[in-house]
């Protein structure tokens, strides 16, 4: 993790924690947005925005690669009574599609995005699936 | 020069064209799949010619598309009464023959069990406890 | 509806609107371009997908640890061993697996196969596009199906092997197979990637047809989300597998293949580079391959630790990224597969304005998408 | 017209409709056979003697199967496009002679009476492109119609060199003036804008944007289904006849052949010489970009051809015992 990087997360009050696999910055929902436009800014390069269904909120997981060498992920949390976040779209534009998937299979609505509509399901679809509480029919034989 | 970059394409073409075709002519041609090529299963039988499958039921449970179904013997559950097979749903991922812990699954080298018939694609391994291998075609 | 706002030209007569796909000769599956068309111009594109979904990335909720390795076959079915090997890293990481020296050694080995017969469907799919009749299509397959045939003698399924296990692979390649594969590797593969190149590459059509279509800059692509071959051929010298090695990459002797030019051609050339500079790797990995276990014991009801990890890996397509989250119970909380071609394809509204219909599938052929991993 | 030359007529249409029919079924298995062994394959093998049954059989699919007609296509000229394909194609034949005085009509303009039927396909293909009322077909037809007006000027300034040289436009007359020295050698630049152009008038690759299947699936005839696709085939084959023979007859020296007595047997080799060589480069090449085909012939072909016909017109005042 650059010192830059370092330094906007602190500049956003991001929680950082180091132990795990990769570097995971959390930061409130406002600041999401502001704070993926910084690091945009010290030159760090989107790889993936995701998220993670955690039962009473959706996590929001975007995986920033700083230096060729290193990762590591801007998380959020969306409690469940409003999914809705920033769309970072403007800053990363392949967010874009990123983020319609997760609204797709998520239900999070990301506020700003040119194109809020579901991108692997129909748009006459009415479900979130990667959501637990969507469950699959159990498998019989 | 303009144009050598197109007679050497047209070279290459012919001189393919001369040469021998690939083609396997599939119906006529039989080619035989490698030792351990991914087929359908079938059942090894022991020496007193009873099914090898002592119904531990690990197959089950490690099959990722519920391909197989197995009926215990009430009286002794290390005997299998029923073992079927739904082909039909197997993705041959092989996970059941590794996962077997007395080898008692094999694939066979028999790949040619098209049916207009889903119903056909089920059979049989063990039926009223018994080895039944109808499905298993032996090709000289 | 899709939401599709056409732009318009000013000054010009009305644009048309031209929808390519989903059943349409060239878009490699199951595509569908939303084409605003101005005579043959290109005025304002919109890919929609979505046709090939399956849902994978839920199924394998439901699945324990070790069966989503059958899933990840079926991502990128041209590109399986890499899924594989990137869902198997990321897990193993997650739990803390250990993988044996000659196992690693093997994925690398059959990854880089995987490379090859990777570009040779983009070889296949792109020459078929320019309206060659088929016939570099055929020589690709022939070298394809040879190695295919390495495929289901080492794995048992030429298509969806299922090979590889959390903790090594299931199964070893005798000395015998390695040699013939090193045969064929060695001697002749190179000759016939020479007629592949001649019949790409040095075809005066089709230069007259890529060069200078669809240039981008390395820092456009990067802006995009583009990886993979395609930035490479913009100058990038971006490579998962000499920017952060993993399986046994650090010890191969392979260059990156760069070109600087940008456009379609470049691309072209990248891949055909990176089909031999494959092939050099795969011999060298038989040489310096050390004998030893190819599986450690993994218990069948593993339950990796709490916590997520994304893992970064280089499929033939760009970069593949694995993230998977585990509650502690035996099945992933969530899987996620970060799809390169997802993002290349995403970058195509920008790519495609101000071509021709026909540069369409030039620049498609430039990413080389593949719809079984951008729809999951 | 006396009984007698309308019943010469008659079985010189007859005949010329049963050469057409064997040109397609032929024309079409030596495609399939050439092309599979280009591609390492076998082609057609199992109906007949190496599948020469195959074709046969396929036009009895063709002639069995439903004739589709779109809902939103104009219903009259999508019954009469093919038609205005096929009509023109095969009346071009008429004024092909195989040797000398052996033909339907051994006109004194018989270059130009080709010329001016081959001029006629355009406007079917427009019409079998826009009455489907399908984009991809309006574009097809929009890029033949586009590709056969700029390549036929090339190919007719291309022959008048060969007419130039031969004082006639009567094919026996060309032919006959090769019985020493092809034209091939006195005019190569002829030879090879003419063999481009005609490339470009039949479709063929690498000039096959209006059928490029990749791009328009299946170009103007994407919609046809049955019979009426087969009549569209029909008159590509007629083309690729027509085209072939003329390049024989005006270049390769027709029916002569050097140190050898005259005969159609030469023409007929001839001519299957260069439907091979088209099947060849298709099976080899990939299309050219629709501007760039448009710019080939505009900026290329057309000046070249122009100083071709001068140059060849100098010379035959200069040297007129050689030219």
């Amino acid at each position: 993790m650059t010192p830059e990087v370092r330094a906007v997360l602190a500049r956003h009050g991001a929680v950082l924690d180091e132990s795990g696999f990769d570097p995971r910055a959390d930061v409130a929902r406002d600041a999401w947005r502001a704070c993926a436009a910084d690091l945009h800014a010290t030159g760090a390069r989107f790889f993936d925005i995701t998220a993670i269904d955690r039962g009473e909120a959706v996590e929001l997981v975007l995986v920033l690669v700083d230096t060729p060498s290193t990762q590591f992920t801007l998380r959020t949390s969306c409690p469940n009574e409003s999914l809705r976040a920033e769309s970072l779209a403007g800053v990363f534009p392949p967010a874009e599609w990123g983020e319609r998937e997760v609204f797709d299979l998520f239900g999070v609505v990301f506020e700003g995005n040119p194109d809020m509509t579901r991108i692997l399901q129909p748009d006459s679809s009415t479900i979130h699936p990667l959501r637990r509480s969507f469950e699959l029919e159990e498998r019989t034989w | 020069m303009f144009g050598s970059g197109l007679l050497k394409g047209l070279g290459i073409t012919l001189r393919h064209a001369l040469g021998r075709p690939v083609t396997e002519l599939y119906p006529f041609e039989h080619k035989n799949p490698p030792a351990n090529s991914r087929t359908f299963i079938a059942m090894h039988v022991n020496e007193e010619g009873a099914p090898a499958c002592r119904a531990c039921n690990t197959c089950i449970v490690g099959c990722p598309d519920r391909v197989l179904k197995l009926v215990k013997d009430p009286d002794d559950p290390k005997r299998a009464v029923e073992f079927v097979v739904n082909s039909g749903r197997c993705t041959y991922c092989g996970l059941c023959v590794e996962n077997c812990p007395f080898d008692a699954l094999y694939f066979t080298q028999d790949y040619e069990r098209a049916t207009r018939d889903k119903g056909a694609l089920i059979y049989h391994l063990i039926e009223d406890g018994a080895c039944t291998h109808e499905g298993e075609v032996d090709r000289p | 509806m899709v939401n599709f706002p056409r732009k318009g030209v000013e000054g010009s007569t009305e644009t048309m609107l031209l929808n390519v796909g989903p059943q349409h000769p060239s878009t490699h599956g199951v595509l569908h371009m939303m084409c605003e068309i101005s005579g043959e111009t290109i005025v304002s594109a919109k890919p929609v997908i979505g046709y090939l979904h399956r849902g994978i990335e839920k199924l394998a909720e439901s699945r324990t640890w070790q069966q989503d390795i059958v899933l990840t076959d079926r991502l990128d079915y041209v590109a399986q061993f890499s899924n594989e090997w990137a869902y198997c890293r990321a897990v193993e990481r997650l739990a803390g697996i250990e993988v044996p020296e000659r196992a690693e050694w093997l994925r690398t080995l059959l990854v880089e196969m995987n490379r090859i017969t990777s570009h040779l469907i983009w070889y296949a799919g792109v020459t078929m596009d320019i309206g060659a009749l088929g016939t570099p299509f055929i020589y690709a397959w022939v070298a394809r199906e040879r190695i295919f045939d390495f495929y289901e003698a080492v794995t048992g399924a030429r298509v969806m092997p299922n090979w590889m296990r959390l903790g090594g692979v299931h199964t070893d390649i005798d000395s015998a197979m390695l040699k013939e594969m090193r045969d064929f590797l060695e001697r002749d593969f190179p000759v016939e990637v020479d007629e592949y190149e001649a019949l790409l590459v040095g075809n005066e059509i089709v230069q007259s047809r890529m060069k200078g279509i669809g240039v981008f800059s390395a820092e456009q692509l990067v802006e995009w989300g583009v990886t993979g071959p395609a930035l490479r051929a913009s100058g990038s010298e971006r490579d998962l597998r000499k920017d952060v090695p993993y399986g046994v990459y650090d010890r191969l002797d392979f260059r990156v293949c760069t070109d600087d030019v940008g456009d379609s051609l470049a691309r072209c050339r990248v891949r055909l580079a990176e089909i031999r500079e494959s092939a050099r790797m795969c011999v060298q990995i038989i040489d310096g391959m050390p004998g030893g276990d190819v599986r450690a014991k993994v218990s069948r009801a593993l339950k990796p630790p709490v916590g997520d990890v994304c893992v970064r890996t280089e499929s033939p397509r760009g970069e593949l990224g694995v993230l998977v989250a585990s509650d502690g119970t035996t099945k992933p909380l969530r899987f996620r597969v970060r799809s390169p071609i997802f993002y290349n394809l995403s970058a195509m509204p920008h790519m495609l304005p101000n071509h021709l219909l026909a540069d369409m599938l030039v620049i498609f052929g430039g990413i080389d998408t593949s719809m079984g991993e951008i729809d999951r | 017209m006396s009984a007698a030359m309308w019943i010469h007529a008659l079985l010189w249409l007859v005949g010329l409709l049963l050469l057409i029919a064997v040109v397609t079924v032929m024309g079409v298995w030596w495609e399939r056979k050439f092309i599979g062994h280009l591609q390492r394959r076998r082609g057609p093998l199992h109906h007949g003697f190496h599948g020469l049954l195959q074709l046969p059989a396929d036009m009895v699919k063709m002639i069995s199967k439903e004739d589709i007609v779109p809902d939103s296509a104009d219903p009259w000229l999508f019954q009469i496009g093919p038609l205005m394909v096929v009509v023109p194609a095969i009346a071009a034949m008429a004024a092909l002679m195989f040797a000398p005085g052996f033909g339907l009509l051994d006109m004194n303009h018989g270059l130009f009476y080709i010329f001016a039927f081959q001029t006629l396909l355009p406007l079917g293909f427009a019409v079998i492109g826009w009455s489907c009322a399908s984009k991809f077909t309006l574009i097809g037809a929009l890029r033949a119609a586009a590709q056969l007006i700029s390549y036929e000027i090339p190919m007719l300034l291309a022959a008048l060199g060969v007419v130039v040289a031969a004082g006639s436009m009567r094919l026996t007359d060309i032919i006959n003036a090769q019985a020493g020295v092809w034209y091939i050698f006195k005019e190569p630049l002829g030879f090879a804008i003419f063999g481009i152009a005609v490339l470009a008038e039949m479709n063929r690759t690498p000039f096959d944007l209006p059928e490029a299947e990749s791009e328009l699936v299946a170009g103007y005839q994407t919609e046809y289904s049955g019979m009426k696709f087969g009549f569209v085939q029909l008159a590509e084959y007629s083309v690729l006849f027509t085209g072939s023979y003329l390049v024989s007859a005006l270049f390769l020296g027709g029916w002569n052949m050097p140190f050898l007595p005259a005969s159609p047997l030469w023409l007929l080799l001839k001519i299957v010489a260069c439907m091979t060589m088209t099947m060849w480069f298709r099976g080899t090449f990939p299309r050219l970009r629709v501007d760039s085909l448009m710019s080939l012939s505009w900026k290329w072909l057309l000046p070249i051809a122009l100083v071709n016909i001068m140059a060849v017109a100098a010379l035959a005042l200069a040297l007129p015992g050689i030219y």
